[in-house]
């Protein structure tokens, strides 16, 4: 069982619904950030295990983890950016209390 | 990379550059606004002119990773179209408001980037770095009157759950790849067709479907995927708001196009129950809560939520094996980019003034008051509805035609959406309740837009009315666009 | 010869439409008088037309085929038979009457108003001439808006409830035949190899539907859905409560048309297309929706009693009267068919004639409720007189148009089952009581306090207003008397609809 | 000749249009046009009239037609605008003319002084041209418009004082339960172009006999139906009192003289129809001897003077009713002509009357009158003779042979019945009189107008009218059942009777005939006797004297057993209150019911959609709560959904 690819899916895929429910369950912005850079690195953990256990998608696997990390950095960036604009408006990170807009 | 590479992909190339011009003008000439504009719109005509060069050649570039098709084309042409009219909506919206159009520019042209590069993507890396390329632009677009607790709350719910989806759709993508062992979109067709042909699909498969089903679905503001849409189409400065209705959503079908009519076309009869809930879900939903809005904003976001489903109707009739269903969805995109962005810059007009709301009170009168806007107004608003002979109800002629020529559950779909579609009439005509049927009211705004925002409306008013006398044109080009042919 | 008459008389009020835009709206004078001048200038080229048209053939004549979107074989085909030419020629002698009769009343907005009702014109004509249903379908939503914004803008208290009421239930109807057309153009399209050309043209279509390629089922299905939409517009019961509201809150020349044209719209769109195209579906469907008509018949009629509003009262009594027009068209008789297109016009000409009755009185004392008449025979006699004519039309009167299309309508019943005319008859009484009753309330007895209080207002009718009831007088007379000028018309198109509907034609 | 038929019709039409249009510009002059016509229609009539009975002038005995156009050619369909001349119309013709002409004269003097005198005269043009088409037409559908628009003038000419709420109220009555009857008209036109594929008159009778005969059943008992309207029969009568709210020269014109007969000339002219079809013949019979007896029974307890004509009126019609259902066609045509004469006659006497008295019409305030305006009591006093049945005024021959007949043909019930009321006529005619001519005066003495006789314009006529009320039996009914009439209309009935197998055996007055003639009026002198007593007579001539007994009135009418009939009488049977209830009460509530039906549950199931609709939209939106988490959740459960779904879907 240990050190397969079905195992590491197993492990990638717990990591990213932990980071799912940790998305969920936070109410700090900059927590559910994290929680998001979890689901992406669960990925790329998913990505390099196709990539030792799969021959002929070892080359691309560093690839596609390399820009998936750059694209979160991004992302993270601008994530920032934003929150720190909000916390200005709101003088809270607590995303629930953002809901003047609904219905 | 070499400089073929460079020739084919030279339209986001200049697009890139015109970004970086625009930067540069603002920064030799500070808080002048006309030559940003200048620049701006002068570079996007220059990457209109390149995109046309390329018209009717087909090639690829990075080893097959983008390739230069009548799509590409087809739907580069339509965010250049986009990102200008933007542009020319924006400025007065943003000078009263203090906010900086060389930044907005300079954003809303890398944001269109994204969006070309999108438009082109063969492979599944390319194609998700461009989707990320093409929204993060558009989170700051969203929160870019950054003092307004609207727009920045708009901005944090649409960058959160933007994020969230997009780590969805990339947990997706590498299952995919991980199956197939290749991220070329004709090589995961390749694969899948083999995949089919052996028999039934593994649950790794499934997951992967799902997981980027959800991912594409979330961008385009599908049911159950769309709740960012209102808060922030509503939160955000209306001239985003009219980016956003368009461009992110247009965006996204053309990643549908790629990913899942090119790289999933094999699945097509997997995907297509799924899309045909989605389709059902996302008009009748959009409908029903757009009825009950009083702010114009936030009704024509949900507007835009039920014109996914209708869009979401050509999609499945392609999967229903009906491939005009695909030349159906271009036509749907550039009919409604016109009417709506036309839509939304009526309401950018009205809030020249800062400080004025875009509830639906604020339109009493409209047609008294300032007739041609009223008009305009009316037009678009009409063609939303889909009264001939304007550009909308083309669009839904062409995506109810497929639907029917694809048959069995398509043509109860068509049925649903045609029941929407008079639903929808009802909201859209209670604007022209207000513009028309009442008077004005005390706080109503007063309305002056600028030459150049007075152009842009009459390139949206024209364009809608021009679809829809000759929609003989358009339905000619988004056929050739339509690539997946045979 | 070669000259595109039809489409000249289509677009002529769009010209119109388009000089009134152009004119500044300080000058109403100008304005009223432009549109005026375009509706007459239609009125008179359908009368050209008229005149040009040559009586005895079968077939369609003046057609202009033009491709418009050749993809999907989608045309501009107009043509006309008996039954379009008369249509189009009561479209354009009410418009034009209609836009007289508003001089006076519209007084806000004057040019908004010429536009919409000068589009409007261009609409219904297209309708009547279309002969390709994509172009028809087209025509058919262009008739909605400007509707829409003459109840809706210049219309009474509760105009914005009644216009939504009406595009929204004209809308579910129509968008509902759009499939079924979009279904049945694909249809004709697979039957010919997955070609395009043609797919939308009526007459190919139609002999599509007669070598009986159109399946059952499909054609249950389509039928339903054009039935649908045409009997919304009719209306027939029970889709018919938009109308009183529509009637109720329109200004009195758009519940002329409404009334005049737009009714007809439905009546004409299921002889033209919803019988020929699905004949088969047609006479699966054809009990329940006589009984339908026959409900309407007297259920329109009873209902009118109790109206307490005159224009309400009018509306209703054409749910009554139309229901004579769908029952005429599925008992599937020669006789009965042309009386229903007989009827549709004289209903046209008289209830249009009732509605600017309606209007002299509402521009005098701002209201149309019937309690707060009485007693205008002495004071407006000769409003009164005009307004006994029309009622007595209404009724049903011998030698008055609404006698012959009633009567054909009921002896081509009766031919078919005595029971229907049988249970019809009674609407002789009933609408007889509802209309003398109200013209009793209206024009006989003392005056009413409300209309004491009124003192001099109170004139009777004016020169314009008498010149917007004189050609309707005068062509109710005529039918009566000379139905056959109409019936020598009919002919040609009631032997093409049986044989099209597979009846064998008798008599 | 025949080109002048067209004429008859069309010079009253030219009259309507002229006096329609220009009337009132005409001021005092207004009915000069008018009457012109008329007095042209009757010279032109007269003629053709003439050559019709005499089978000259381009006629034969079957009669002759004129063809003008096309009516309605539709396909499957077609009817003529023609007319048609036969000795049945000429007999209508001269009555028709004749009667309309003096009414047009009387009315000069009687309408000169009110403000619509010129809309008077062109109701009455319009109602002669619509007679006229009426008897003229030759085919059914032509008689059914005239049928019509003789209705629609009897609705304008009732209604003619119109602020009168009561005269409006009973015109619309007149044109509601005659368009009952219509209803069963028109039905029975659509079954005889349905059975014989033509509506003219002469083509369908010549191929009745090919019909089936349950439709031969339906056709007779629906043209039965207009009949009884038209002619205000029994369970159709209840208009005709109540017409009598028109000016008084119409009541003798239309309610009385021409129109009311139209029914009884449509089942003559059908008797080709009728002849076929014994058991509505019995029907027929059966309506119009109950009308007979029904209506003189009101007759007695009536003290408006014009509703007692008016149930006269009801009464002679059942009469002829009875006639026709007896098999005695040319009977019931001689009734119609000497009742046309002596009724209009006894109309325009009361009109007269009414004039005298400044417009009062109770009875009980009149009285002693017989001085005052001699001439018109004189008339009036020959009308009430005749329709009495007094040998040898028109009445008595026209009735004897109605009974006669009816004897004969073995309808003895109908004998015994007819017999009975005309005892009744007689009684109620001269208390008439009697309350109104003799007797001590009861006039209101503070009227502005002294009791005066009415201007020659108005006794003219009735000195015309009287001549034909005394003579015409003798003209055209004597010796009976061979006279003129008889010999005129033989060529109509003849077949019919010939088909019917009753032979009838030749008149005999020193037999059967003599009895019944005898009976009958030895009944009638002792009505008149009885009358005399209780309501008061004064001839002086025939020095005759009784003082009225009002007190012997009121005790007869309290007596046990006398008193509920009277009720009964006084309450018209309760006719008026039966109908006011099942049509105006509860068709009223099933009127508002229906209206309830449609607001409520059509309208309200459409607005019900759309709220249903707004609701949806409501609830749905509540979904949208602003909160990220929230959305989160809903698309993370979206997801699981689509796993599932694409699970469900992979292992399908």
């Amino acid at each position: 069982m240990s050190n397969s690819l079905d195992s590491y899916l197993v492990l990638s895929g717990l990591l990213f619904a932990i980071g799912t429910f940790g998305f969920l369950a936070r109410r700090n912005a900059i927590s559910m950030l994290m929680s998001i850079e979890l689901m992406i690195n669960a990925v790329n953990l998913t990505v390099l295990a196709f990539g030792a256990f799969v021959a002929p998608l070892r080359v691309h696997a560093a690839v596609i983890a390399l820009l998936v990390i750059a694209v979160a950095a991004a992302e993270a960036t601008v994530g920032l950016a934003i929150v720190i604009a909000i916390f200005r408006n709101k003088k809270t990170p607590l995303v629930d209390e953002y809901d003047s807009m609904r219905d | 990379m070499n400089w073929s590479d460079i020739g084919t992909i030279s339209p986001v190339v200049i697009a890139v550059l015109v970004a970086a011009a625009v930067l540069v003008v603002d920064m030799v000439a500070p808080g002048r606004r006309d030559p940003v504009i200048v620049t701006a719109l002068g570079g996007l005509g220059i990457v209109a002119v390149a995109i046309l060069i390329q018209a009717g050649r087909s090639g690829s570039a990075f080893g097959g990773a983008y390739s230069l098709d009548n799509l590409t084309v087809f739907l580069d042409m339509l965010f250049v179209a986009i990102a200008a009219l933007t542009i020319m909506f924006a400025a007065d919206y943003l000078e009263p408001r203090g906010l900086p159009i060389a930044e907005f520019a300079a954003v809303l042209i890398f944001a269109v980037t994204g969006a070309m590069l999108v438009a082109g993507s063969t492979d599944l890396l390319l194609l998700f770095v461009a989707l990320e390329l093409m929204v993060l632009p558009g989170y700051m677009l969203a929160g870019f009157a950054r003092h307004d607790p609207y727009s920045t709350e708009g901005a944090i719910k649409y960058f959160l759950l933007g994020s969230f989806s997009s780590a969805i759709l990339l947990f997706g993508l590498a299952y995919v790849w991980g199956i197939t062992g290749t991220t070329r979109v004709d090589g995961v067709a390749a694969a899948l067709a083999t995949v089919v042909a052996t028999g039934k699909i593994a649950p790794g498969l499934a997951m992967g479907l799902a997981f980027m089903t959800t991912g594409v679905a979330f961008k385009m503001a599908a049911v159950p995927f769309h709740y960012w849409t209102p808060d922030a189409y509503q939160g955000s400065p209306t001239p985003v708001t009219a980016y956003l209705s368009v461009g992110p959503k247009v965006g996204a079908f053309a990643i549908a196009l790629r990913l899942f009519v090119g790289a999933l076309g094999p699945l097509k009869a997997d995907w297509l129950p799924v899309v045909i809930v989605l389709a059902a879900l996302t008009m009748t939903l959009g409908n029903l809560v757009a009825i009950t809005q009083d702010n114009v904003k936030r009704m024509l976001a949900y507007s835009s939520i039920a014109h996914t489903g209708y869009i979401l109707v050509g999609l499945a009739a392609y999967a229903g094996g009906e491939q005009s269903g695909l030349s159906a969805i271009l036509f749907y995109g550039a009919a409604y980019t016109f009417m709506n962005m036309g839509a939304f810059a009526v309401v950018t007009a009205l809030q020249r003034r800062p400080g004025v709301s875009s509830q639906i009170a604020t339109f009493a009168g409209l047609g008294r008051r300032d007739p041609w806007l009223g008009a305009l107004m009316a037009l678009f608003l009409l063609s939303l509805t889909g009264i001939p002979p304007l550009a909308g109800f083309w669009a839904k002629a062409y995506v109810i035609l497929a639907a029917i020529q694809a048959g069995g559950w398509l043509t109860v779909l068509a049925v649903l959406a045609m029941i929407n579609a008079a639903a929808a009439a009802f909201y859209y005509l209670r604007v022209v309740v207000y513009m028309y049927m009442r008077e004005p009211t005390g706080d109503a705004a007063p309305s002056s837009p600028g030459a150049l925002f007075r152009t842009g409306l009459a390139i949206t008013g024209v364009g809608t009315l021009i679809f829809g006398l000759f929609p003989a044109l358009v339905a000619a080009a988004a056929d050739a666009a339509n690539v997946f042919h045979g | 010869m070669n000259l595109p008459i039809l489409s000249l008389i289509t677009f002529t009020p769009l010209v119109g439409a388009l000089a009134v835009a152009a004119l500044p709206s300080r000058y109403p004078h100008l304005i009223r008088r432009t549109a005026l001048a375009f509706s007459l200038l239609a009125w008179v080229m359908s009368l050209v037309l008229l005149a040009a048209y040559a009586f005895g053939p079968t077939g369609f004549q003046f057609v202009e085929a033009h491709n418009w979107i050749p993809t999907f074989g989608i045309r501009y085909k107009v043509g006309i038979d008996g039954l379009s030419i008369l249509m189009v020629v009561l479209t354009t002698t009410l418009s034009w009457i209609s836009i007289l009769a508003s001089f006076g009343p519209i007084k806000d907005r004057v040019k908004g108003y010429m536009i919409s009702f000068l589009v409007l014109e261009v609409g219904m004509i297209g309708v009547f001439l279309a002969l390709d249903l994509f172009l028809f379908y087209i025509y058919w939503e262009i008739v909605l808006v400007p509707m829409y914004l003459i109840i809706g803008i210049w219309g009474g208290s509760n105009r914005i409830y009644a216009t939504m009421k009406f595009v929204l239930y004209t809308l579910v109807g129509s968008l509902l035949m759009l499939v079924a057309i979009l279904a049945t153009a694909f249809a004709y399209q697979v039957g010919h190899g997955g070609s395009w050309v043609g797919a939308f043209d009526f007459q190919l279509l139609q002999q599509f539907a007669a070598s009986g390629q159109f399946g059952d089922a499909f054609q249950n299905l389509a039928f339903l859905a054009l039935f649908l939409a045409f009997a919304i517009k009719v209306p027939m019961f029970p889709f018919h409560t938009w109308l009183p509201d529509a009637h109720t809150e329109a200004p009195t020349a758009g519940s002329v048309i409404l009334a005049g044209v737009l009714l007809k719209l439905g009546a004409y769109g299921l002889i033209r297309f919803a019988v020929p195209l699905y004949p088969h579906a047609a006479h699966t469907f054809a009990g329940p929706i006589i009984v339908l008509s026959v409900i309407a018949i007297v259920y329109g009629a009873i209902v009118s009693i109790v109206q307490p509003d005159l224009k309400r009262l009018i509306a209703y009594s054409s749910v009554s009267h139309m229901g004579f027009v769908t029952l005429g068209i599925f008992v599937f008789s020669a006789t009965a068919l042309q009386g229903a297109i007989l009827q549709m016009i004289s209903h046209g000409l008289i209830t249009g004639g009732l509605f600017l009755l309606v209007g002299v009185i509402y521009e005098r004392t701002h209201d149309r409720t019937i309690a707060k008449m009485g007693g205008l025979a002495a004071t407006m006699p000769v409003w009164a007189t005009v307004f006994g004519f029309f009622i007595l039309a209404s009724a049903g009167l011998p030698g008055l148009s609404g006698f012959v299309g009633e009567f054909l309508v009921f002896v081509g019943s009766f031919g078919i089952s005595p029971l229907i005319a049988v249970a019809t008859i009674i609407v002789m009484v009933l609408a007889a009581t509802y209309l003398l009753w109200m013209f009793q309330r209206v024009a006989f007895g003392t005056m009413s306090d409300f209309l004491k209080g009124l003192g001099g207002h109170l004139t009777d009718m004016t020169g314009t207003e008498a010149v917007t009831l004189l050609p309707l007088g005068f062509l109710i007379v005529v039918l009566g008397l000379f139905p056959s000028l109409v019936l020598d018309l009919l002919r040609a198109p009631a032997q093409a609809f049986l044989a099209a509907a597979g009846v064998a034609v008798g008599g | 000749m025949t080109f002048l038929i067209p004429l008859i019709p069309l010079l009253p039409l030219a009259g309507f249009a002229i006096t329609g249009l220009l009337g009132r510009e005409m001021g005092k002059q207004s009915h000069k046009v008018a009457v012109w016509a008329v007095v042209a229609s009757w010279l032109v009539a007269m003629l053709v009239a003439f050559g019709a009975l005499s089978h000259t002038l381009g006629f034969d005995a079957a009669g002759a037609g004129i063809k003008l156009w096309d009516w309605i050619p539709a396909t499957g369909f077609h009817a003529d605008m023609g007319f048609f001349v036969d000795p049945l119309t000429a007999c209508l013709l001269i009555v028709v003319t004749t009667i309309g002409m003096l009414v047009h004269i009387y009315s000069i003097g009687y309408m000169a002084h009110d403000e619509g005198k010129w809309r008077f005269f062109a109701y009455l043009n319009l109602f002669m041209f619509s007679m006229l088409m009426l008897i003229l037409a030759d085919n059914f559908l032509l008689v059914f418009a005239g049928w019509e628009l003789v209705g629609l003038c009897s609705y304008l000419l009732i209604g003619f004082w119109f602020p009168r709420r009561s005269a409006a109220e009973a015109a619309k009555k007149a044109f509601l339960v005659n368009r009952v009857g219509d209803m069963g008209f028109a039905l029975g036109i659509m079954a005889i172009w349905t059975q014989l594929g033509t509506l003219n008159m002469q083509a369908v009778f010549a191929k009745f006999a090919g019909v089936p005969h349950e439709w031969q059943i339906a056709i007779a008992l629906l043209i039965l139906c207009g009949a009884i309207g038209k002619s205000a029969q029994f369970p159709l009568h209840v208009w005709l009192p109540d017409a009598m709210e028109g000016p008084t020269p119409v009541s003798a014109l239309i309610h009385a003289a021409t129109m009311v007969n139209a029914g009884v000339y449509l089942i003559a002219r059908c008797n080709p129809i009728f002849g076929t079809v014994p058991e509505v013949m019995v029907i027929v019979a059966a309506i119009g001897i109950f009308t007979a007896i029904m209506a003189a029974s009101i007759a007695f307890t009536q003290t408006d003077i014009k509703r007692v004509l008016a149930y006269s009126t009801l009464s002679q019609l059942g009469y002829m009713f009875a006639s026709l259902g007896v098999g005695a066609w040319t009977a019931a045509i001689f009734h119609l002509m000497s009742h046309g004469f002596f009724k209009g006659l006894l109309f325009l006497g009361s009109g007269s009357v009414i004039h005298a008295v400044d417009g009062e019409q109770d009875m009980r305030k009149m009285g002693g009158l017989a001085r005052k305006i001699p001439i018109t009591y004189v008339t009036m006093l020959i009308g009430s003779v005749a329709i009495a049945g007094v040998p040898p005024l028109a009445g008595f021959f026209s009735k004897d042979e109605i009974l006669g007949g009816a004897f004969k043909n073995g309808f003895l019930w109908v004998w015994a019945i007819g017999f009975v009321v005309a005892g009744m006529t007689a009684f109620y005619m001269f208390r008439l009189m009697g309350m109104t001519f003799w007797g001590q005066s009861r006039v209101d003495p503070e009227k502005e107008h002294p009791t005066h006789e009415s201007p020659p314009t108005m006794t003219r006529p009735l000195i015309l009218l009287a001549i034909p009320a005394i003579f015409l039996g003798l003209l055209i009914g004597f010796p009976p059942e061979s006279g003129l009439l008889h010999q005129w209309l033989a060529p109509v009935f003849e077949a019919t009777i010939t088909a019917s197998g009753r032979t009838e055996a030749a008149y005999s007055f020193f037999g059967i005939d003599g009895v019944l003639a005898i009976g009958t009026t030895a009944l009638v002198a002792v009505a008149i006797v009885m009358a005399w007593r209780l309501f008061g007579v004064n001839m002086p001539a025939l020095g005759l004297h009784a003082e009225p007994r009002p007190d012997r009135v009121r005790e007869l009418s309290e007596r046990q057993g006398l008193a509920e009939l009277y009720r009964g009488s006084s309450h018209k049977w309760w006719f008026d209150d039966l109908n006011n209830l099942l049509f105006v009460v509860w068709g009223g509530k099933l009127a508002a019911a229906v209206f309830w039906f449609d607001r409520t549950v059509i309208d309200g199931t459409v607005n019900g959609i759309g709220t249903v609709t707004t609701g949806a939209g409501m609830r749905l939106r509540q979904v949208q709560t602003g909160r990220v988490q929230n959305y989160a959740l809903g698309i993370a459960l979206g997801l699981i959904a689509m796993a599932v779904g694409y699970i469900l879907i992979a292992v399908r």
